[in-house]
């Protein structure tokens, strides 16, 4: 990061003046943080005793057998708390919100899993806590919801513009510049103003730093290629980070391809070519938008790869051919979920399956002496109500008309 | 005459100017129009065109359902600078353009600036545009000679509010309070501090703006601010009222025994 | 346990004469496994590869804040893979299997989790896999049904008796009695028949082992109280096993008091005077039982808490005075749950719920400078159906009311 | 004369022997006078009253259904030990309770073999009590001259076999098969072999049951069995066809000419 945010063409920090002061105390609290190595170990101590770090590194000798090419490992992110690689970024900035004496966070959330997050660190840290998430996210995603409230937070739903992801960023946003003075935002990803880029990667790194060590300790070296699915890019940052330095190992990140690149109907920023450099919620990225800089919708059946946006690192990255950038379409996810879960015993979110499906694609073109990794952020069982009815499951669905019929007595 | 002599000549015969806002296309651009004809008619130093853009991150609800309505209605940037030069070559007051970068960014820097030049547009107004992240804007803006509006806010220290300073043409649009536009500002003694420090830190005109919505507001800024800004206040009149409403209003504003007005 | 599988006056043997050599065979392969260093060494290396083992032991700082006495401790078995101790039990048995050479497995299921972990298990070790649950758990369970539908396994519900979980173990007796060549029935608790009570105990004893590492390390010392829920009894026995020879630290078993004791709908069976001894299931405890000696219906809000039996190693410390019984009502329940989500951002299942209940009661009475043990034995967010219903959410009604319209358009 | 005497004494006199089985208050108690009834008078050698328990885990869907509905009706252990001395005092044949070892356990072992002994029942079948585990069972079976009726599966080894022979007595019951009972057994080369193994290991009468249904299943029976045990299959009967209809199928079961009977 440069000294205006930018990582080559791409980043910055696009805020309005009266947020100015927040995020020089912010980069200042931040930079102090990265030169205490007494931070870091705190950090670590705490994933280690209320989240279950080091996360395994699971050799799926199954799915392995099956595509009959590379070993194939998957980090487990899944078994953080709260279920996803979301809880190391949140437990990170509570951390620095200690440090700056703030009282309050607030977040934005697409899928739940960082409003989740966020609600939960600031249950532990004592925080005061308000969650953005669009209205149609609101409906999704209402079990998220509950358990959000259960934490003590005020889940705020979004009712302007395509009411989800992006208008959830901009409401904290408005929130923010409201409530500076003893409130903190957690951004949720690898995206926004500087330093959020670069500071979410930061504690997102941990995911690479212990696969790195296991991979040499199972594999007896590196692995030859990398797959994590790409929504803002955290859990990508996080483990493509310390692999960045070995110039052997391929990082493929995975987009949503929803109904297909064709369609429209997706959000693939940079394994396509429907967007275009912009600059919006603070940063300067590829967007989807339209000629004009209009905003574009965007479809996944993965809440939390559904964004305009994208990390502006690895914008860079792409820019410079350090990460190639692929695509899975929502059949193909439900396909490598539906796999992955007979094969192992592992049920992926819906977001971690986009990496399985370009892994499972990859795969059997490698020798069997060579490793890839594929990144599971997150579990899946959370999503029940999003995959039965991705799977069309009759039961399920008998199941909810009947809880509904109860409820309406 | 570049926008800050032409404030200062206004100054000359007021004791507060005002400026106001309307978002392109929201309801209409013969709404927009006829809005703005009113507020020339009454007597308004300045206005603000809104170009809509779907991520408008610094603005309050009524402004941010403005923008989103106008594009839901098909508002084209093209179409907004069309009307931003037909206004300027109609109205004799000087009409800046509000919007967030990627508007400018996305239609190429260079093109806008040349577009807005010629339409007579006489400053720009970018929210989510600090000068650090603005070279090329900075060096076009001074090129072509349209004033970049800086704004100050109460989270600003002195120096920033210098450094500011340097890069800000025609005035200073110091925002009221934190947080987004269009609810009500409160104008203690806290405020009055922070307009002495804007004072301090700027040679050039200032304007306040977020959340004056009365007669009463107006009087509070006379004498500390050289300009009111309008702003959520007038959408919410035309949304209730229509248009027509406008003109009295923004006439009530400067009649010393009007009362406040509601809508 | 003595040759006849016995602990003291309880446990044995009371099976069918059709199973007496599948019996032997495990009980064989039991024993070699126990001897067998590597066994134990494979079982924690699966464990730490694929279930994320050891768990944390998390200092939760806010309640022990609140409550003003004793340093409470969590012990995460809620970080498991699956979400709950039941890994540990079921991965042991599945090395097990292997080496026994079955292709088969079988399970009963109350609250889904035995029959998700064991469905688990099968997909990750490539065996059939089989689950009987009772009809009403099936109804009330569907998302666990779901997924282990999704993981391969046929869900079979049972529709006689009480249509739960002592119906659903007397099904899978009955699918084994019939294929007992290639079929291993998982038993899910420290219950059953011999070696079951034992062998289970043994593989959760893993609990118990970390947490006396950590406790030491964190805490210097022994703690002074362990506290865990009792519903077969397996988590309790997974973190008392390695304290029972540690004179100083008592033990703690909370059972589902339901709507209270004296209501009579409850599953005390060792910390009131309900329940007599009695023979069923394959082993002797004390069972909830008429002067028949036929088995009474129990009830709890927790679905893993509502069972009749319990582990006669259980009994036996019960009788000889090493464990302390207590019992928590579903309105204690639903209080330590809520109190545990506001304060540490934790979500216990409602079954480890019971055990905070307890432990709540009793840290205010010891000093700070004393540590207590909560075994958290699963995660509530797989429970949301049952929690939210429980607290009478009404958005939640209102999502499903609207779900349900929905497909049943 | 003891159970083992009496049945090798009606060994004389036919090839082979029919023993029964009713669940006790199912459908009811007056259905199982009945029914008992034609059984005897259609020339059953033995009926084993099962006493209902709800955890039936060694019956299957039939027999198990039949435990929860008796219980369901009220069923009580001690109307069944009431109903056993009623039977066994009207009808010239040995009768048997089976039952579940927690039935027995409940009651107190003493109380219920006293109460047994009275009620002139001459053995007891526990389909969950292995001998490892019955110390004090088999012991108050001896000095109470009950029959402990042990149990042979395809599963057990000869060495099991001669073991468990050292503990039964009256008859050694062979079940057919894996699995519970109900279904149709086939009775192929395996079995045989398996009969032959049981044979080897005990001198008592050798009874089989699971499964058996019809004439043709005991046909295959005479010569390698001594007793053939027909359980579920009267219970659908009487489910069916009402009580009525037992005599006739017990009847059609040892004609030789007799057509395989269903219901
Ligand atoms: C499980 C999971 N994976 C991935 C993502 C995408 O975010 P990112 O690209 O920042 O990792 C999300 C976002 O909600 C998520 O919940
Ligand atoms: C989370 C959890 N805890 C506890 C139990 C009770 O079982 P046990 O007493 O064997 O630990 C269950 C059973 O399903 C469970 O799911």
């Amino acid at each position: 990061m440069d000294k205006n945010g930018y990582f080559g063409n791409w980043g910055g920090a696009f805020i309005p003046e009266v947020l100015h002061q927040t995020f020089e105390d912010l980069k200042r609290e931040y930079i102090k943080a990265r030169q205490d190595p007494a931070f870091w170990q705190e950090y670590l101590s705490l994933m280690s005793t209320y989240s279950c770090r080091p996360t395994p590194l699971t050799h799926a000798e199954n799915l392995t057998r099956h595509f009959g090419g590379a070993q194939i490992y998957i980090k487990r992110e899944d078994l953080n708390h709260t279920g996803a690689h979301k809880a190391n970024n949140v437990i990170g900035q509570g951390l620095l919100v200690k440090r700056m004496g703030k009282k309050r966070v607030i977040a934005e959330t697409g899928a739940g899993q960082h409003g989740m997050a966020t609600a939960t660190m600031a249950a532990r840290f004592g925080f005061e806590c308000t969650i953005y998430m669009g209205e149609v996210d609101v409906q999704r995603q209402r079990p998220n919801v509950f358990w959000m409230e259960k934490m003590g937070a005020t889940v705020v739903p979004v009712k302007d513009g395509s009411r989800t992801l992006k208008d959830a960023i901009n409401e904290a946003f408005r929130d923010w510049v409201t409530n500076i003075d003893d409130t903190h935002y957690v951004f949720g990803t690898a995206c926004g103003p500087a330093p959020f880029p670069e500071m979410v990667s930061w504690f997102q790194s941990i995911i690479g730093q212990e696969a790195a060590g296991q991979i040499q300790a199972r594999h007896g070296g590196m692995p030859a290629r990398i797959y994590a699915c790409v929504g803002g890019g955290s859990n990508a940052m996080g483990i493509f980070g310390r692999f960045l330095q070995e110039p052997g190992v391929e990082l493929v990140g995975v987009e949503a391809g929803g109904k297909g690149i064709a369609s429209g109907m997706h959000a693939v920023r940079l394994g396509g070519t429907d967007a275009s450099p912009g600059v919006a919620q603070g940063y300067k990225t590829m967007f989807l938008q339209n000629e004009d800089g209009q905003m574009l919708e965007t479809h996944s059946v993965a809440a939390g790869l559904d964004y305009v946006g994208v990390s502006p690192i690895l914008a860079d990255h792409w820019e410079k051919g350090r990460v190639r950038f692929e695509s899975a379409t929502d059949d193909e996810v439900m396909e490598a979920l539906d796999l992955t879960m007979k094969m192992e015993g592992i049920i992926p979110a819906l977001e971690s399956s986009h990496a399985f499906v370009q892994a499972f694609k990859e795969a059997p073109g490698l020798s069997p002496s060579e490793a890839i990794i594929i990144n599971m952020s997150g579990r899946g069982d959370k999503d029940i109500f999003t995959i039965a009815h991705a799977f069309q499951d009759p039961s399920w669905k008998a199941f909810i008309i009947q809880k509904g019929l109860e409820y309406s007595k | 005459m570049n926008l800050e002599q032409e404030l200062k000549e206004r100054l000359q015969k007021k004791d507060i100017l005002l400026m106001t806002h309307i978002v392109l296309g929201y309801p209409s651009f013969e709404v927009n129009r006829e809005v703005v004809r009113q507020m020339v008619d009454n007597g308004v130093d300045c206005i603000e065109m809104q170009l809509p853009f779907s991520e408008p991150m610094a603005d309050g609800p009524v402004i941010l359902k403005a923008n989103q309505d106008s594009l839901a209605n098909g508002t084209k940037i093209a179409d907004c600078l069309a009307f931003g030069a037909e206004m300027a070559a109609i109205h004799a007051i000087p009409f800046l353009f509000m919007t967030y970068y990627n508007i400018i960014f996305k239609y190429g820097e260079s093109a806008f600036f040349a577009q807005a030049k010629e339409a007579g547009i006489k400053g720009l107004i970018v929210p989510d545009l600090p000068p650090e992240q603005g070279e090329s804007f900075f060096r076009l803006a001074d090129e072509q000679q349209i004033a970049p509006i800086l704004i100050f806010a109460p989270t600003s220290t002195d120096a920033r509010m210098r450094e500011l300073d340097g890069f800000g043409r025609g005035f200073i649009y110091c925002v009221a309070r934190r947080g987004v536009t269009g609810k009500k500002s409160e104008f203690g003694a806290d405020f009055s501090d922070y307009l002495g420090r804007c004072r301090a830190a700027t040679a050039k005109p200032i304007a306040v703006g977020f959340g004056i919505q009365d007669r009463d507001d107006i009087r509070v800024l006379i004498g500390k601010a050289d300009m009111a800004v309008i702003g959520s206040q007038t959408i919410r009149l035309v949304d209730s009222k229509g248009a027509a409403a406008v003109g009295p209003f923004i006439a009530g504003l400067r009649e010393a025994s009007a009362k406040p007005q509601s809508c």
